[in-house]
């Protein structure tokens, strides 16, 4: 499939199908991978943060979330917004501030947006898509759908004061919402350890009587399995659930980061748990997919992302008038 | 009706709740308590669920609105004291003030931000101020201030109409004054809409607030006429009713319940210099409080917000010396 | 004693005996119900939160609390400056916004202070104090001190973002504080339950891995050892401790509240637990105290508080230059 | 030695920390990584435990840093981006300024807040303001704004040396630049105290932060001649020097990385016109960036930032017409 005849819509109902979460995993990781390369080539300004590691959250995300659940997540929300439906070249052309960006090139890396998909636009603020998930279920629920609000965050957003009260409130209001904490050990340059009294974040939803799990975050087919579960909890009964999401990023905070602070020998154990090879592995044991046939899919998705690559390279800027344009209502000035 | 303030702005959020299934009301004690200033009483009654008591978490029911407004809802939400505003600024003028321009107009934030303000109440320090310069400057938002039981009434439903977060600052020292009212759709003030009260030929007084009245009070009694205008709108503001006065009387006094130094006025004044510095017949002055924190003494907080005896002396001086006298706590003999 | 002729340090020194808690449970009763009854005479600005029936934790908390440590509180915290050793002249002082106030009238009933005593200015907003005394602790012991820090604050605080930032903080940073949560049961006109997913407000300590317990408010005795206990420990061990006192307040959330929301039965109930008359009761039937000589100590505090009511009430206020005292070091203006 | 504006600021905590072991420095990654803008590198390998890496609170850990500096510390806090502080104000402005206040003088809070601002980075709408709205106009605080190496030497060791709250704004696009300086006692610069940078005839240009070298600029390729003076300190501002040049050259131009609603600018040309509206030959102009959320694509960003040519057509067209020829984008053809 090639991203230019697909709606966002059919890019999102594909993950149904096993191989195309694998598929889905390694258009992640190709993007991912394209962004940190343009940076290199200094085509990308400010700042990038990208998911590689983690692109079995995001899938399975995508696919126990029906259209009518309202996504917030955070900067590194690239991977989050391409399992949603969000295109490469959409994601891409916003990190390079070009019109073909998913909000037109005016927000950058970090502020991606796609009402149909369900995703608020993403937020550079620390734990401050909680509280606003919170009020997303409850603003669904009011219009009659049977819709949730996810919250999608970091370990370290566990220690501000939103997701605090964005936890307490759900749980008083009994709105049904899914705090999803992608827990990868570090904040930013600082271990889990060195930040919060524990790492089994999922504790903290005693604090709130909110139901709490972790799962592992490598494995897609467990992760579809058990978060899938947590979102019809969510859905079917009163309150809200907290899911720990056990996962780790192979690459640096941010594109400057080489990640100098990790624990030797952490990195390796991790990678030995890649996503994209689990899933692809097993998919290739059970007979589902043939080695030739993964191969070809490694091969077309790569394709397909360099293909995105050219479009936004190629993609020309915004023009003026849309730095002034959706300020308010009324045009600015 | 008679209506007290607080009352005129129940009835406005109730017309609007009426109007539109979508409106919620979400504050500390807004429900059965109807508020600490009594200005959601009588909602709950009416609407139930849509009027809801939160726990002390000014960040999570402000971020939980900002979420339900992109999602449908038209929350209204009661920020008690201004000053709590400090620790949940984030989602106003950091998220929702910017989620229309982030999602490139696809996701609106019909939110009001209902917040007392001012002094002269005896609440102290961190009770008492008006703060809307943590807001003013912040695209997206709009911030308007009545004066009174019928603009409070107007501005209130506007602001639940407008597809923006809108802030509404309520100086408390009014909530419990009394005016004439009959509430329905003709009363509704636009947002951006200032108010020439009395026309004059001899300076233009700009109010906002609390300093309406005090404003209105000088000038009853001077020897000078005056346009007295209500901005009520803050951001943004009405340029060409202030820039049409101005024009007129060559003199600009604006009257404001904010310190010297940050004060809402000297946005007015620098905009009238630039655009009608010809025009301008004296100095521009501000009557503004002194940069101090509010005391809580009955006898230094009446010094500390600005009197109208005060305008009265600073317009007389402008006329007489066509200089500005200066703040009075600089002419104070006893702070020498 | 006369309140003229001692020192606050005297004063706090004083809470080693019995009976002179006793003593300072009664003057913390009259100063609250003067500051009432001047409140209903017109004397009063703005608010006042008065806190009769919590009484014994503020002699607990003077008399477990050395002047090495350092105390944050709220608005209601009237009860706590006279334990810690301030006046009642001083307190009502800066009630009336009087010369003779805490701070010179300039603050009023929500913003008593003095560092001699080691209480901070007094919070007036929410949760505030909270992360101030994980600091304050810190402070103390970089200047070599053995004091800890306490923030003391109510059941609604547990809520703000400001409760989990600063229990966080502390934890990892293994800082000797107490966090000391007065649970009344309500904040403001709400009651616990429909604001917090449980009452038993210590099993939030568990988030932080911050070792935790509940102790009965009511009763003087116990509260000093079992709070003393908590001292020590955050003193002498790594870390912070949580103590959740449980408690009530037998008026309304401040002067205009009647408190019609309370549960039916619920004050009759708490004032059968009136601290004042169980410590009363006890000195007496332990012979410690005459039926006689506690009939006098309650006419002397009678007339001790009579005697700060009609000195305030004659004191002047702050005269023009209090306004701009004590902004920055240099003079406003 | 030559200095990064970030090497300058770690240069002079670390000269305070060797002076006084009072002080400390939290934040965010500003210990083993050196803060995230490298302005605390070297820090930790010196001081040790004096400087602490935080859990992502800034409301946890500059609450904190109140209360250590109300009990004998001086710590030094990071927030990275300054609008994090949205998260965390309550604790600057509302606990912090006023606690010397609220104590008659008994407990006062030698705290610094180092913030980094301003766009130009392409870091996006939350991450690109300068927000000094949020903190002018708040009694008890000061807030400073370096323009070079030498001047957040100079300014960060005031602050820190100061035993009131003091904000550091420091400009994030100008961390890279370099300049020769000698780290040593003499290059402390007072708070309050403004630059005359150049000195001219026709104009006086006010500038602060990454604008001074706007201004720069224009003033060195002009036809006309210009007092441009770098402000520094923000609150309070050197009435004096900005007073005394406007007297001299009867025109104020101010250039602010602001917008053109709540900017700074407004207080400096309230406060000139109401005390030298005789002096005043031509009307006041600011030159801002527009009201609108910071954009992230690089052209537009650039277009944004108050550039130095802008600076020079508004000075241009004022000694030309006698009048402000108004921003630039109410005059851009391509916006009608
Ligand atoms: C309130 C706030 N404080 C600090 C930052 C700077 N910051 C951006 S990402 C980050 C680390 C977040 O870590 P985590 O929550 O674990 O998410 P991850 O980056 O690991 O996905 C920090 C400190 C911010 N954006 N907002
Ligand atoms: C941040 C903030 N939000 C709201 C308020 C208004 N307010 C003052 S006291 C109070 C109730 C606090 O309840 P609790 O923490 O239980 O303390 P209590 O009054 O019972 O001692 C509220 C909501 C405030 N002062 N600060
Ligand atoms: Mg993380
Ligand atoms: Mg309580």
């Amino acid at each position: 499939m090639s991203a230019a005849v697909t709606t966002e819509l059919d890019r999102r109902a594909a993950l149904m199908d096993r191989v195309a979460r694998l598929e889905r995993m390694l258009e992640i990781r190709r993007t991912e991978e394209s962004i940190q390369a343009m940076f290199a080539d200094g085509l990308v300004n400010g700042s990038a943060h990208t998911c590689q590691g983690q692109e079995a959250v995001s899938v399975a995300l995508a696919t126990v979330a029906t259209t009518e659940d309202v996504v917030t997540c955070t900067y590194r929300g690239h991977g989050h917004a391409l399992a949603l439906g969000m295109t490469p070249t959409t994601v891409m052309g916003e990190v390079l501030g070009r019109e073909v960006g998913s909000i037109g090139g005016v927000g950058g890396s970090m502020h991606l947006s796609d009402h149909t998909i369900g995703l608020l636009p993403t937020f550079a603020i620390v734990g401050a898509g909680i509280p606003v998930a919170v009020g997303a279920a409850i603003g669904r629920r009011e219009a009659g759908s049977d819709g949730i609000g996810v919250a999608v965050f970091g370990d370290g957003a566990t220690n501000i004061g939103a997701f605090h009260e964005g936890l307490n409130l759900a749980s008083v209001w009994d709105v049904p919402v899914v705090f999803l904490c992608e827990n990868n050990l570090y904040g930013e340059y600082s271990r889990i350890d060195r930040t919060t009294p524990f790492e089994d974040l999922h504790r903290r939803g005693a604090a709130y009587d909110i139901p709490s799990r972790a799962v592992d975050g490598q494995d897609a087919d467990t992760l579809v399995d058990e978060l899938g579960a947590e979102f019809e909890a969510a859905r079917r009964t009163p309150g809200p659930r907290f899911v720990e999401v056990k996962t780790y990023r192979f690459v640096g905070h941010s594109r400057s980061d080489t990640a100098p602070y990790r624990r030797s020998g952490e990195l390796d154990a991790w990678m030995e748990r890649d996503p994209i090879a689990i899933l692809g592995d097993r998919l290739e044991s059970e007979g589902v997919l043939s080695a030739e046939g993964r191969a070809s899919l490694e091969r077309d998705v790569a394709a397909r992302v360099q293909d995105a690559v050219d479009v936004v390279k190629a993609a020309p800027p915004p023009d003026l008038a849309a730095m002034f344009a959706h300020v308010t209502a009324q045009v600015a000035r | 009706m008679l209506l007290r303030m607080n009352q005129a702005i129940a009835a406005g959020i109730r017309d609007e709740m009426r109007a539109d299934p979508t409106v919620v009301v979400w504050g500390e004690d807004v429900a059965e308590a109807g508020g600490v200033f009594k200005a959601t009483v009588g909602l709950h009654e009416e609407f139930g669920d849509r009027v809801r008591d939160t726990p002390i978490s000014e960040m999570g029911f402000l971020g939980a609105a900002v979420g339900a407004a992109s999602t449908g809802l038209r929350p209204v939400v009661e920020i008690m004291f201004i000053e709590f505003l400090g620790v949940a600024l984030d989602q106003l003028v950091t998220e929702a003030a910017f989620y229309r321009y982030l999602s490139a107009g696809e996701v609106t934030v019909p939110l009001v931000v209902r917040g007392s303000v001012g002094a002269g109440m005896g609440f102290g320090a961190q009770h008492s101020q008006t703060l809307e310069r943590w807001l003013v400057g912040s695209p997206g938002i709009k911030v308007a201030m009545p004066s009174s039981s019928r603009t409070a009434y107007g501005l209130i439903r506007s602001a639940i109409r407008d597809d923006d977060p809108v802030v509404v600052l309520e100086p408390r020292a009014l909530y419990a004054e009394r005016e004439d009212l009959e509430p329905s759709d003709e009363h509704i003030i636009p947002l951006g809409q200032a108010e020439l009260l009395t026309e004059g030929d001899d300076v233009t007084l700009i109010t906002l607030g609390n300093t309406v009245g005090t404003a209105l009070t000088a000038a009853r009694n001077a020897a000078w006429s005056a346009d007295v205008i209500d901005l009520l709108t803050l951001q943004p503001w009405d340029r060409q009713l202030v820039f049409d006065s101005v024009s007129k009387t060559g003199r600009l006094v604006v009257v404001e319940e904010s310190p010297w130094s940050g004060g809402w006025g000297a946005d007015i004044v620098a905009a009238v210099t630039e655009e009608l510095f010809g025009e301008l017949r004296a100095p521009t002055v501000r009557v503004t409080t002194p940069d101090v924190p509010v005391p809580f003494a009955a006898e230094l907080e009446a010094r500390y917000l600005p009197a109208s005896d005060e305008v009265t002396r600073q317009v007389d001086g402008l006329l007489e010396t066509g200089r500005s006298i200066g703040p009075w706590w600089l002419r104070e003999e006893s702070l020498r």
